[in-house]
């Protein structure tokens, strides 16, 4: 390589600071310099809290995502509802906070489910290679041609409409890709350096695996992840949207969009609020997913 | 190259099998029936329509049937759900409505995603790079149940300059094409850019410039086909999702499409149409991906000889 | 020398060439070592040397164990290494270790120092908690480093500091044999010459014997006792270093040695230069008969492409090369 | 007559995270027409990034060329216009790099990349094109150079790759051949074949060359001069045997002892102690004075400027200006 077209200034070591800085701690201050990524990051915070402990607040106050006004019906946004009221007169700033929480939940948890089945798949694939590697990954192929809509309503339309369904479905189905790549990201490990320094040395394939292996690819799935959380909350969305989602008197933002969209002509506010609210979170989990990438200094695998 | 596509051509036919049996046994294994909804039916008629659709047989013996059928006939038997209808008739009134909203979405989506990810890959990190990404970042943001509602607002009810809904005249394609098209458009933007930029990095840029090719050159002839490749390989399941159909779409502006038997085939249990649809989508994302695989393979040399 | 230290028996590594997805048939193979015999003894330095594709890289990882040969055997100390098994040979692993050409790839980036180092030391030896800081700072300053550099991580060093931790490494374990591969290729001139003085140093006082991987004949030259020349999976010339660099027997050698660039101006005109014609043939479908035949300048068609050429001596019975026409070149 | 190339105070940096990255400070020479310069250094000593910026060629940002002039044919490569510059890049002035595997776009067939120079500064069909480039293969010694040039750069090994490089530099005949470490990522016995192979080009055709290289050994063959260049600086300038027999730099000296080919065996190898300096930090004083086994106090204190001591050979030392310091 020619100089100057890779740039690495040489950090002479510094007595005053013989301690380390890991690439954790490289990557965090990447990361904070970021300006949309911490805006994301914070945002995300807000809302979190907004759901969990701004919800109870107003529980407190007397404000409940069930309690309902038929009299008042649907009013435009007031210093007493901040978003307005519902067509049978709930409170709607509440209501987004509620379905906030389920949709946050649905997100995080079904990601999880992907995140541990495809981690698992993907890493036992990609580590023992061969024969049945090229067979764990048919399967994936394969799976990849199915259209999952159809599997979720069948699951749904036969399991019921219970909540931890949807992670189940979602999760069942996004779980292929995080496979794909972390079984990538092992493969092209395996080849390191310092892996096969690893096992010249004599070490047992369990540590192997467990300090060497995984803390390399935890890099790329924290990104993976963050970004699949985004992708969920809309899949939940798109179930809601189909009726499919959890059911009255609890919500979501996909069941308050959908409600929103019937009603938009002449109750706008139903439909902004619960959209914005959405898209801020989808926004904010894409940009700090796209700042962790560029922290972490993740690159696009694909093959 | 041609015994490469034979052999994927035959490994499909396997595939379509484990494919259509795990629907087959799951959807049969699943408590209930196309007609257990339909309250007022008798025992006696119920029998009767057990029979008529061959459900009384034994299971292994109802997928053989169906297998059977299939291959010889190309016959993916009759609707439970819509009388007088076979599954191939649905298929076939509503795919072409699909096909067409399909392509003038892809049209779409690819006018945008490439032009606003070459335009943003040429000078990172400025105005036009933060500018159409930004874009991106909320074309992917905005569910298209909330996109469709909008577009309708501002150009149906606000501008009239189109109708709300239907699928009767050719301006009716607009809407409901920039509502399924933008997203993917949004997707197209960020691979381009990211596949650009890592292309435009290479040293083999650096050549291209150092033989005083103009920046135009340099994007049209050398990093353009590099840069696409991940593009390529996205476009084959959207292709396919884009083809058949969004359900969201179409129920917004009530166009008469292949996307709706997605989601109410389950519904109503209409197991031969689910199995239908099953199979039409993963015939076409399999033909799909090898579409995508010869290209791949026509755009990067190196593939071609392994 | 009864009982040579390190001793090869016609090893050979070939890798199958596969094609399909799931129905893997094999429609090649790459024969990347292919017969080679040697035997060093006690704390000797071999220097190995050839171009990429030769095989050499692969023949060190064969001897290590890292790589299962597919035919010959590797005897260490009278214990053949092919045998062990598992847990034997993890135990095993302890006599012979590996530096790598590329210090940036070969360290963890995740772990310090002191936990590579550590993790070293306690894979074979139970060492008490309180005492590990002690073992770690020692094996730093054994290698030239200071030992306040505990707590960094590898991308915090340079090339050359590096590579001193990956040999520190290497000597965690105290190991009697070690395969250093292309250990300073990655490195700048005056860098690289540190590291090998490290080495030389570290293989006197420790009585390591140390096979010296590299493309490069000058840098081998210096460090080894003897000198093995590998072309296409075969050894071509082997004998004392200094023998070997000075009157190479082998047409191979020969060109290897009037290859290196020299500043040589005053210091008198060497033979003159030989240049190969042609790129390294491919380990896949190697020549038949002598495998450097189609570049060699002396070859004889139709002898050289027919016989398979041996090690044999032309005067000195310690320095031999693989060629038919040893005599009548020289 | 004005030389070819005229490069003066050349200053480049990179500005990074981590501060203002100086590659090259204050870099000045002058290349006569079919003349060949060497330039020698380790990495980091700014000897790519010098020739990268007189084509303009360091990615900006984060590189920037904050000052100095670079004549050539009349026009300052540094300021003139970028339409002016693409007349000129691959044209007038050609350029080879390291590592012909990246080099060369693997998307594109040889022959579109070859006759690519003669179809951007040429009003030149494309089969006379692909005539010249076919004989230009010819000449750097491909065989087959017919069917070959229809075949892309992955179906060519390494070697025959850089002959590829150097074809398509030389198929415009230009008066600078800019060689950027042409043999470093090749095997031992190649790296001959293409030195020899520009050695010879360079004769049919007339042209300057610029070498860059680590290795003095490389370039002690092949140059008429030879800049030796340490820390973004030159240190040391004159012919092959000025450097070699009356050395006016320790840096110099310093890089031809530690090659192993000239120290005797069982001996410790000469080593150069300590690292080179983080060029992101100002220097004062002699950038190489921490690691002089000749350096005085002065060395550290005093500005440095390149000095004639003998007719065209110039030193950057400090106490071979003053006191005449013998190495």
């Amino acid at each position: 390589m020619a100089e100057g077209i890779t740039i690495q200034p040489e950090s002479a070591p510094n007595a005053a600071q013989d301690q380390g800085a890991s690439l954790w701690k490289d990557s965090w201050h990447r990361l904070k310099k970021n300006r949309m990524a911490v805006v994301g990051g914070i945002i995300l915070i807000l809302l979190f809290l907004a759901c969990t402990v701004g919800l109870l607040l107003a529980n407190l106050l007397g404000y409940s995502h069930e309690s309902q006004n038929l009299i008042l019906g649907s009013a435009a946004p007031s210093w007493q509802h901040w978003m307005g009221t519902d067509i049978l007169g709930r409170d709607l700033f509440v209501r987004v906070l509620y379905g906030g929480r389920i949709s946050l939940m649905v997100g995080i948890c079904a990601t999880a489910v992907s995140l541990i089945i495809g981690v698992l798949y993907g890493a036992v694939s990609g580590f023992l290679g061969g024969k049945v590697d090229s067979v764990m990954m048919r399967i994936v192929d394969i799976m990849y041609a199915l259209p999952f809509t159809i599997f979720v309503i069948l699951l749904m339309v036969v399991f019921g409409k219970k909540l931890i369904l949807i992670f189940l479905a979602i999760g069942a189905v996004e779980w292929l890709t995080m496979a794909r790549i972390v079984r990538g990201q092992v493969m092209s490990l395996k080849r390191q350096e310092f892996i096969e320094a690893a096992q010249a040395l004599g070490l047992r394939k369990r540590r192997i695996i467990l300090r060497h292996i995984i803390p390399n690819i935890l890099g790329p799935v924290i990104v993976y992840a963050t970004l699949t959380v985004p992708g969920v909350m809309l899949l939940e969305s798109f179930i809601s949207f189909l009726g499919l989602g959890v059911q009255a008197p609890a919500t979501s933002w996909g069941v308050l969009i959908d409600e929103g969209a019937k009603a938009m002509e002449q109750f706008p506010w139903l439909l902004i609020f619960p959209a914005g609210a959405l898209s801020l979170a989808l926004f904010s989990l894409n940009f700090l997913g796209d700042g962790l990438r560029d922290a972490l200094d993740v690159r696009a695998s694909k093959d | 190259m041609f015994r490469f596509i034979a052999r994927r051509l035959l490994e499909m036919i396997p595939v379509l099998f484990i494919i259509s049996a795990a629907t087959f046994f799951m959807v049969h294994a699943a408590p209930g029936g196309p007609f257990s909804r339909e309250k007022k039916v008798s025992p006696e008629i119920l029998k009767q329509l057990n029979a008529f659709y061959g459900l009384d047989k034994p299971l292994l013996q109802q997928y053989g049937n169906y297998i059977w059928k299939a291959v010889r006939h190309g016959d993916l038997g009759p609707s439970t759900k819509y009388a007088n209808w076979s599954v191939n008739e649905l298929i076939g009134a509503s795919f072409p409505v699909s096909l067409e909203l399909g392509c003038w979405a892809l049209l779409v989506a690819l006018i945008l995603g490439l032009g606003a990810g070459i335009v943003a890959s040429l000078r990172p990190n400025t105005a036009s790079d933060y500018i159409p990404m930004s874009l991106a970042m909320a074309g992917i943001c905005l569910p298209t149940f909330v996109l469709g509602p909008l577009l309708i607002g501002l150009f149906a009810l606000g501008l009239h300059w189109y109708n709300a809904l239907g699928w009767d005249f050719a301006s009716d394609r607009v809407l409901p094409a920039l509502t399924l098209g933008i997203f993917y458009a949004a997707y197209i933007a960020r691979l381009t850019r990211g596949g650009m930029l890592e292309i435009l990095n290479q040293d083999f840029i650096r050549t291209a410039r150092a033989k005083g090719a103009s920046p135009w050159r340099i994007v049209t002839k050398h990093a353009l086909k590099g840069g696409l490749l991940p593009v390529v390989s996205f476009l084959g399941p959207a292709v396919a999702g884009l083809l058949t159909g969004s359900f969201v779409v179409e129920t917004i502006f009530q166009v008469p499409g292949l996307g709706k038997f997605f989601v109410t085939s389950a519904f109503n249990r209409d197991y031969t149409m689910v199995m239908g649809t099953v199979i039409f989508y993963a015939t076409l994302i399999i033909s799909l991906n090898l579409v995508v695989d010869v290209v791949q393979v026509w755009l990067n040399p190196k593939l071609r000889f392994e | 020398m009864s009982n040579p230290f390190l001793e090869l028996q016609n090893v050979k590594t070939h890798f199958p060439i596969e094609r399909g997805m799931i129905f893997r048939k094999q429609v090649g193979t790459v024969k990347a070592v292919d017969g080679v015999s040697l035997s060093l003894r006690k704390g000797e330095i071999l220097g190995l040397v050839g171009e990429s594709g030769c095989g050499k890289s692969t023949l060190g990882r064969t001897i290590l164990q890292l790589i299962p040969p597919t035919d010959g055997t590797v005897i260490l100390e009278g214990k053949n290494l092919n045998r062990l098994k598992g847990d034997e040979l993890r135990y095993a692993r302890a006599d012979f270790q590996m530096i790598f050409q590329d210090p940036y790839a070969s360290l963890n980036p995740r772990m310090t120092v002191y936990d590579t180092l550590a993790e070293a030391i306690s894979t074979h030896k139970n060492v008490p908690t309180g005492e590990m800081p002690k073992r770690v700072s020692a094996l730093l300053e054994k290698v030239g480093m200071s030992p306040r550099f505990i707590r960094k991580y590898p991308h915090e060093f340079s090339g050359g500091q590096r590579q001193r931790i990956a040999i520190a490494r290497a000597l965690a374990v105290e190991p009697k044999l070690i395969v250093a591969d292309e250990p300073v290729s990655a490195l700048d001139v005056s860098i690289q010459a540190q590291i090998i003085n490290l080495l030389g140093k570290l293989s006197r006082e420790m009585q390591l014997t140390l096979i010296f991987i590299s493309h490069d004949l000058s840098v081998v030259k210096h460090i080894s006792d003897r000198i093995a020349v590998m072309y296409l999976g075969r050894i071509v010339e082997l004998g004392p270093a200094a023998q070997v660099f000075d009157r190479p027997l082998h047409p191979y050698t020969k060109a290897l040695v009037s290859a290196i660039p020299t500043a040589d101006l005053g210091i008198g005109g060497k033979s003159k230069r030989i240049i190969l014609s042609g790129d390294p043939p491919s380990p896949i479908n190697p020549p038949s008969g002598c495998p450097f035949h189609p570049r060699c300048p002396f070859c004889d068609l139709p002898r050289c492409a027919t016989i398979v050429p041996k090690l044999e001596p032309l005067d000195d019975p310690a320095q031999t090369a693989a060629c038919i026409r040893l005599k009548e070149i020289h | 007559m004005p030389p070819l190339l005229q490069v003066e105070n050349l200053h480049t940096s990179f500005h990074t995270r981590h501060g203002i990255v100086r590659a090259v400070h204050d870099v000045s020479f002058d290349l006569e027409k079919g003349e060949t310069l060497g330039i020698v250094g380790e990495s980091g000593s700014g000897k790519s990034v010098t020739c990268y910026s007189i084509m303009r060629l360091i990615p900006q940002p984060p590189g920037r060329i904050e000052k100095g002039r670079a004549m050539f044919g009349g026009v300052d490569l540094l300021s003139c216009s970028e339409e002016q510059l693409r007349k000129i890049r691959g044209k007038r002035i050609s350029m080879i790099f390291q590592d012909p595997m990246t080099s060369l776009n693997p998307y594109l067939k040889v022959e579109d990349q070859l006759i690519e120079p003669l179809l951007i500064h040429e009003e030149i069909s494309h089969a006379a094109a692909v005539k010249r480039g076919i004989e230009m293969l010819d000449a750097v010694g491909v065989p087959a150079s017919a069917e070959r040039i229809k075949q892309y750069p992955h179906q060519f090994s390494g070697g025959m790759r850089q002959r590829v490089m150097i074809a398509m530099a030389l198929i415009t005949k230009p008066d600078l051949l800019i060689a950027d470490e042409p043999t470093t990522a090749l095997d031992v016995t190649v790296q001959a074949q293409i030195l020899d192979l520009i050695k010879k080009m360079q004769k049919e055709l007339g042209m300057a060359v610029i070498l860059i290289s680590h290795d003095l050994g490389v370039v002690s063959g092949f140059c008429d001069r030879v800049n030796v260049m340490y820390a973004g600086r030159v240190v040391e300038s004159g012919t092959m045997h000025d450097l070699f027999q009356r050395t006016k730099h320790p840096y110099t000296r310093a890089l031809h002892k530690s090659r192993p080919v000239f120290q005797p065996k069982g001996t410790e190898l000469y080593t150069i102690p300590g690292m080179p300096p983080d060029v992101s930090k100002q220097i004062v004083g002699c950038p190489f004075a921490p690691r002089c086994e000749f350096a005085v106090d002065y060395c550290t204190r005093e500005p440095v400027l390149l000095k004639e001591v003998e007719p065209k050979h110039t030193t950057a030392c400090l106490r071979v200006q003053k006191e005449g310091l013998k190495l």
